[in-house]
């Protein structure tokens, strides 16, 4: 069945496209859909409408200048997309980390999470049907956060706040209340959204059972990230690649039993429970001076067009709120990466879309894709 | 047949409220544009944002997102429009009813923006459809897009319902739809309506940039077999592009438009 | 405090006697019919309008923003913005379109919804035409809709809008019985289909849902009522989210605009039509009649509303579960119980009614427990 | 299948509802954009602009071409000034930033060793036409330091610190084989306070 | 989990392996691709049951001959020195939480035949249609080898370090 061509096959199998321009698919992805009746007999997802050539662009660009792109791949977790690309950077130039940057890498991560997770939620309920109302909560407390990132980073969604070493600038003034004020008020404001949600028995009905996804299956079709841990499968890599200080605290990893839309939902509001714990474990232990920016970090961004890696390859990757997001990239010693290419979760996690609609209705497909959570600048790059 | 401001205040200090035909269709138009419900990129977040409780879109009674084009009047093109993506575009702005706006929000919908130089990214979505607020700004922040979208109020403000495109007959409002070709789109723009801008100077074209193997419109073919120039820098830093001094000396395409 | 209570049968009886003077006597009918006539055709768009404007706000509120307030002061005038805006859009009729059947539909499903007010007692002596059927005529014209809907939904050769057309035919039928059932036990009590009379039932306080039956009939009614209008938890014909914009995808201009008006108009007939049956009409201590019937239907339009900021969608296989595994057999069950109130004499019948209420509660709630979602536990490794 | 559930989120949205009545300040997070503004963030970065001290003549920029190398999108461009001779001048002619392309990144500004050129918070730049209104010319992006001062007074104080401490007087040409240390990336110390 | 001891367990279970090893990584020759990266997901100690990451990358003639960036120039195989491509998969165990084996296919560019890791890995399945798509590597074995970001009637791979860009006006 062609991209393009919508047509139908049997006289009674109805062919449609769920396509680039439609309520809930959060964003340009299509769905080439066969039904019989309401049930779903086949279904082909197209990608590539919001195919930006991020990857023919870095490899043009020296390390730094691709570093406000990589705001661009997943635009609603900006931090954690430089996290990652910044890990990798220094992985392949061997640059280290002063103690007060990791912290702030940290902080900034987990209140990513947060955001993501809550965003994830409220667009899951808007794909169920309730006209915006979780959505809109979720939006007002993003806004308290995106205020902090604003002040610290400078652009609400666009942070470009990472550098190799380190981070750009230090927090603001009045940047460690900002913080305290947004986790002491979130896990309130987790209560009302369970009150709203978690025991809604329309939700309920409409997600449990509902694109059930096993634990072989998740594994072999190298799924990662809320949707793996949902099917039961303790991998979560803060915890097994200990990377950066994500050592230093103790958290809990929630994993669900059954696999199906009700557990990832649920299993994303212990997670954003378990980033809580970790960010006031975090405002306890952060060191209250400290360089932000390394030595060889320093030297990095100077001139970063003259900058030169040694050659090599290097794979980085970290737990961004989607699942496992790495850059790997070859550098031939000049200021230009040779080849880079990145691992997005999103892109991958839907590998399995057609395996978990297979059976179900119209309206469960939408949520299904809901639930699996993509962003398409990640997906298409 | 205006009304002339004198007289009208007049009036209305006496509580008469007098006002043309055409001043009614206008606010009517105005004060509710209803978007449709469309987002490409970042740039659908912030718009979203716009929608949501702290920027709040409704209080100009455009909170209504229409899924179906059918119902809407405005289009937001909020994000990077690709090649694959364009005729899309056009074929909704095509299904929209007539008295149809579009606000190309960010870089990225009005000249490509960061993406532009890829071989997948249309450079600007007023290539194939005629668009009414440019809103700069990668992305812009809501207030900016409510700015925008005041803008367009003031432009819906101003128009005549005679002499609006929509309601001639003759001007078809049917845009081409453009097709996938081998390398891009054809056609690579709507002639009609939108001639690409030459007068920026050659110096900050795709050639001497960054794309090693871009070939410019009109130079000559590349001798067979001479290396790539993205190749030769596997020795020493020579930096890719030419040097600035070399440049200065070699006069721009044409002299830089005032 | 007399006047006030029946203004407006005051104001058709002194334009009844003006004409009275100079013209023959059935022409005096004719005007008196146009006279009601004219007054439920303003009153319908108008409550529409005044619809809209609420919801957007009331659901603004819910979502901590303002609604639309810059055009006109509280943004009262908006609803005429957009009644402009829609005038004045293109009508664009799709080429496969049948002409014939996408043209029809808009003004079909308008024809029910205005009906459906002229049986309506909006005050004491207010209700247009005082059919001894009028309840059955109410829930035999408001049925005419799911017509019309098909018709545009299959007019429009559009994908998601024959699925939305499905669904609204399986929806709509499947309600329709459970909401008759409902309205049984009502009969039963009043004794007469007349709205008149059930309101005059209930005067004096002696509201139905004041009763064990009659609550839980009440309940059963509106949802009923909800679904039969096509909203929120059951706007699966119209679901945004699944099939871009359900039956009128392929509407635009003033075509969609009567579609939004039919929607909107029976949305406050079903809540006029609750008040009328359980929460006694007209019938209040202080205000006048007719404004005791307008605070009571925008109570339930407040509720309908308050649902549509709240709740999500049902699946259609659940939301077919739900009519006939649950409220159907409970509104049947709720007739015995309003049968056991009606015998016996007036303490001792409460008490059995609400032991019977309460048995059939427990029968229905341990009956609906197996496909009822279940609560789930999570493990938490490190 | 009872709607316990559901009525525990009904009263959600009810407490909210009448939360936006009873108690605005917190019920209601609306900013109304065209009266009441929200005052930009201090760091905030929307559009770059040159930096002039005294009069417009008498810019900081010295057409050194680094920032429209650096710049990712590519959105600079720069032709220096000659003087009779045909020399290079230390001064652009013609500076273009082309707003529609430009993606607020401000690596330009992290780059400049000169201090010329900063992020603006200027935000309402929305335009009808784009090929010439959103092409901003030299003319169109100076703006006095003082201007600069005012959006921003934490970085100002901080580059003007370092400044005297280079010695760098306004005109003063950079020392001559190694440039300054561009300000933006050099150690920070620690914000003040 | 050091690359010796990973060196000995391939040589030893897979029959007829050549292996050279490249700092962290392996080249494996195309042929037993498919053995080597089934033993490392059936092998008790390794237990490598998550393919995380599949890349195409483009290595042109000059690259080549003088060796992969920072490894040892490509003396031997002549019909590689005119410039090959390779794929480089990064295996993981889930179960076990050890870190990545790098195993990377080389092959020349005249004919960019490899087989497909699909059969093993699910995961495989798109990343190696993009591999496909932006770089040409065919992929024998793969279930649905088509275009994954580009149109169908596109010409060309992108991201081959030769690819011609086809003229577009400027603005």
């Amino acid at each position: 069945m062609s991209d393009t061509a919508v047509h139908s096959q049997e006289p009674q199998l109805l062919e449609v496209s769920i396509g680039p321009q439609h309520p809930s698919t959060h964003g340009v992805f299509r769905m080439n859909v066969v039904l019989d009746g309401e049930t779903i007999v086949k279904l082909k997802p197209v990608m590539g409408y919001l195919h930006r050539n991020h990857e023919q662009l870095a490899e043009n660009m020296s390390y730094l200048a691709s570093m406000p792109y990589t705001d661009r791949l997943d635009y609603i977790c900006s931090m954690t997309n430089n996290f990652a690309y910044a890990m990798a950077v220094e992985k392949l130039a061997g640059i280290d980390v002063p103690e007060r940057a990791q912290y702030i890498r940290v902080l900034m991560a987990e209140l990513t999470r947060l955001i993501n997770h809550t965003l994830l939620v409220g667009f899951l309920l808007n794909d169920l049907g309730a006209f915006f109302t979780p959505t809109l909560y979720a939006f007002r407390e993003r806004e308290k956060i995106l205020d902090f990132f604003e002040a610290t980073a400078g652009s609400r969604m666009m942070c470009n706040y990472f550098r190799f070493g380190g981070v750009k600038a230090d927090l603001p003034a009045g940047g460690m209340e900002q913080v305290k004020e947004i986790v002491k008020n979130y896990s309130r404001f987790l209560d009302e959204f369970e009150r709203l949600l978690t025991s809604n028995e329309i939700l309920r009905s409409r997600c449990q059972n509902v694109g059930i996804l096993s634990k072989e299956l998740a594994v072999n079709a190298s799924i990662t990230g809320p949707i793996l841990r949902a099917s039961g499968v303790n991998y979560d890599i803060r915890k097994v690649d200990k990377y950066s200080i994500y050592d230093r605290f103790e958290f809990k990893v929630p994993l669900g039993k059954v696999g199906d839309v009700y557990d990832r939902y649920y299993v994303r509001i212990l997670e954003m429970r378990e980033s809580i714990k970790i960010l006031q474990q975090l405002l306890k232990q952060m060191p209250e001076k400290g360089e932000i920016l390394s030595a060889k970090g320093a030297a990095a961004a100077k001139s970063p067009r003259m900058w030169k890696p040694p050659a090599g390859d290097a794979y980085g990757r970290i737990e961004s709120p989607k699942g496992e997001l790495g850059f790997y990239l070859v550098s031939d010693g000049s200021p230009k990466p040779y080849r880079y290419h990145v691992r997005p979760p999103s892109f991958i996690n839907i590998t399995i879309l057609e395996d978990m609609c297979l059976g179900q209705k119209v309206a469960d497909a939408i949520v299904i894709l809901g639930s699996v959570d993509i962003v398409l600048g990640e997906v298409d790059r | 047949m205006a009304i002339d401001e004198g007289l009208n205040n007049e009036l209305q200090k006496r509580g008469i409220f007098v006002t043309t035909l055409n001043d009614l269709y206008n606010w009517g138009r105005r004060s509710s544009i209803w978007p449709l419900q469309f987002g490409l990129a970042c740039c659908a977040i912030e718009m979203i944002a716009t929608a949501c409780a702290k920027y709040d879109i409704a209080r100009f009674g455009a909170e209504l997102f229409r899924p179906s084009p059918r119902q809407a009047d405005l289009m937001i093109v909020a994000g990077t429009v690709t090649k694959k993506m364009a005729p899309m575009v056009v074929r909704l702005y095509n299904q929209m009813p007539e008295p149809k706006y579009v606000i190309s929000m960010g870089a990225c919908a009005i000249s490509g923006g960061p993406f532009r130089d890829g071989y997948n990214v249309l450079k600007g979505i007023d290539r194939y459809i005629p668009v009414d607020v440019h809103i700069p700004g990668c992305p812009p922040r809501p207030e900016a897009l409510l700015d925008g979208l005041i803008k367009l109020q003031k432009k819906i403000d101003s128009q005549k319902i005679d002499q609006m495109d929509g309601y001639r007959e003759e001007k078809s409002c049917e845009y081409p739809v453009p097709q996938y070709g081998k390398k891009g789109l054809e056609p690579r723009h709507n002639p009609d309506f939108f001639t690409p801008r030459l007068d920026w100077p050659e110096k900050n074209t795709k050639d001497n940039l960054r794309m090693p193997n871009y070939k410019p419109a009109p130079a000559p073919a590349r001798a067979a077999g001479s290396p790539l120039p993205g190749q030769a820098a596997t020795g020493g830093p020579s930096e890719q592009g030419v040097a600035p001094a070399q440049l200065a000396a070699q006069p721009p395409a044409s002299e830089q438009g005032q | 405090m007399e006047t006030s209570e029946s203004i407006f049968v005051v104001i058709k009886k002194a334009i009844l006697g003006f004409f009275h003077g100079f013209l023959p006597d059935w022409t005096v009918v004719i005007i008196s019919i146009l006279i009601s006539v004219t007054a439920i055709v303003i009153f319908g768009p108008v409550t529409m309008m005044f619809l809209t404007w609420l919801e957007r706000k009331v659901v603004g509120r819910i979502q901590n923003r303002y609604g639309p307030n810059r055009a006109g002061i509280f943004g009262l005038l908006q609803p005429i913005a957009d009644g402009v805006k829609m005038l004045t859009k293109e009508d664009i009729v799709p080429r496969a379109a049948d002409k014939v059947t996408h043209f029809l539909a808009p003004v079909i499903v308008v024809i029910p919804a205005l009906l459906v007010f002229s049986v309506l007692p909006f005050g004491r002596g207010m209700a247009a035409v005082n059919l001894n059927v009028g309840l059955l005529f109410f829930l035999a014209v408001s049925t005419m809709s799911t017509i019309a809907i098909f018709m545009g939904s299959w007019g429009s050769r559009n994908k998601f809008s024959l699925l939305g057309g499905m669904r609204a035919v399986a929806q709509m039928v499947s309600y329709e019985i459970p909401m008759v059932m409902s309205v049984v036990p009502v009969i039963l009590v009043t004794g007469s289909l007349s709205m008149v009379s059930i309101v005059e039932a209930q005067l004096g306080g002696k509201w139905f849902v004041l009763t064990p039956w009659g609550f839980f009939g009440a309940i059963v009614f509106f949802l009923c009522g909800v679904a039969e209008v096509n909203r929120t938890p059951f706007d699966l014909p119209e679901g945004e989210s699944e099939i871009i914009a359900g039956f009128h995808t392929e509407y635009s201009g003033m075509k969609f605009a009567l579609f939004y008006m039919a929607e909107f108009m029976s949305a406050f007939a079903i809540a006029g039509l609750t008040a009328t049956l359980f929460f006694g009409g007209w019938d209040g201590p202080l205000l006048p009649s007719w404004l005791w019937f307008l605070v009571k239907s925008y109570a339930m339009i407040f509720i309908m509303i308050w649902f549509r900021g709240t709740l999500p969608r049902f699946r259609i296989d659940q939301l077919m579960g739900f009519a006939w595994k649950l409220l159907l057999p409970f509104a049947l069950l709720n007739i015995f119980v309003a049968a056991l109130w009606q015998m016996l004499p007036a303490p001792k019948n409460l008490i059995v009614s609400g032991i019977a209420e309460a048995v059939i509660l427990v029968i229905v709630f341990f009956a609906s427990r197996k496909d009822s979602p279940k609560k789930r536990t999570y493990v938490f490794a490190d | 299948m009872f709607g316990f559930g559901v009525l525990k989120g009904m009263s959600v949205t009810l407490w909210n509802f009448i939360l936006s009545y009873v108690y605005p300040k917190k019920g209601i997070t609306t900013v109304q954009y065209p009266e009441q503004k929200k005052e930009v963030e201090e760091r905030f970065r929307n559009f770059p602009f040159l930096v002039y001290e005294g009069a417009p003549d008498n810019m900081r920029c010295v057409a050194c071409d680094i920032c429209s190398k650096e710049c990712p999108p590519k959105c600079i461009y720069i032709i220096p000034e000659k003087d009779a001779q045909g020399r290079v001048q230390k001064k652009p002619a013609t500076f273009d930033i082309d707003y529609a392309i430009c993606m607020n990144c401000g690596i330009c500004e992290e780059v400049c060793p000169f201090d010329a050129i900063f992020m603006d918070h200027e935000y309402e730049l929305a335009e009808y036409e784009r090929l010439s209104s959103l092409l901003y010319h030299k003319e169109d992006l100076l703006k006095p330091v003082e201007h600069f001062a005012k959006i921003r007074p934490t970085d100002y104080g901080r580059i003007e610190a370092t400044r005297a401490a280079k010695g760098v007087k306004g005109r003063a040409q950079p020392v001559a084989g190694a440039p300054p240390k561009p300000a933006e990336t050099q150690q920070s110390p620690p914000a003040t306070s | 989990m050091n690359v010796e001891e990973i060196k000995n367990d391939l040589l030893k279970h897979v029959p007829g392996l050549e292996l050279t090893v490249e700092g962290e990584s392996f080249i494996v020759p195309k042929e037993k691709l498919l053995e080597a990266a089934r033993f490392l997901k059936e092998n008790e100690k390794y237990r490598m049951d998550y393919l995380s990451c599949v890349t195409g990358v483009d290595y042109l003639a000059q690259a080549a001959r003088l060796g992969q960036p920072g490894q040892a120039a490509v003396g031997g195989q002549s019909e590689l020195a005119s410039g090959y491509l390779e794929s480089v998969n990064h295996l993981y165990s889930m179960e076990k939480k050890h870190g990545p084996i790098v195993l990377k296919v080389r092959v020349p560019r005249s004919d960019p035949r490899m087989p497909s890791l699909v059969p093993l890995y699910r995961g495989a399945e798109y990343q190696e249609r993009e591999a496909y798509d932006l770089l040409g590597i065919i992929y024998e074995g793969h279930p649905d080898l088509r275009r994954i970001l580009m149109w169908d009637e596109f010409e060309g791979h992108p991201l081959r370090k030769d690819y011609v860009e086809e003229d577009q006006d400027i603005r």
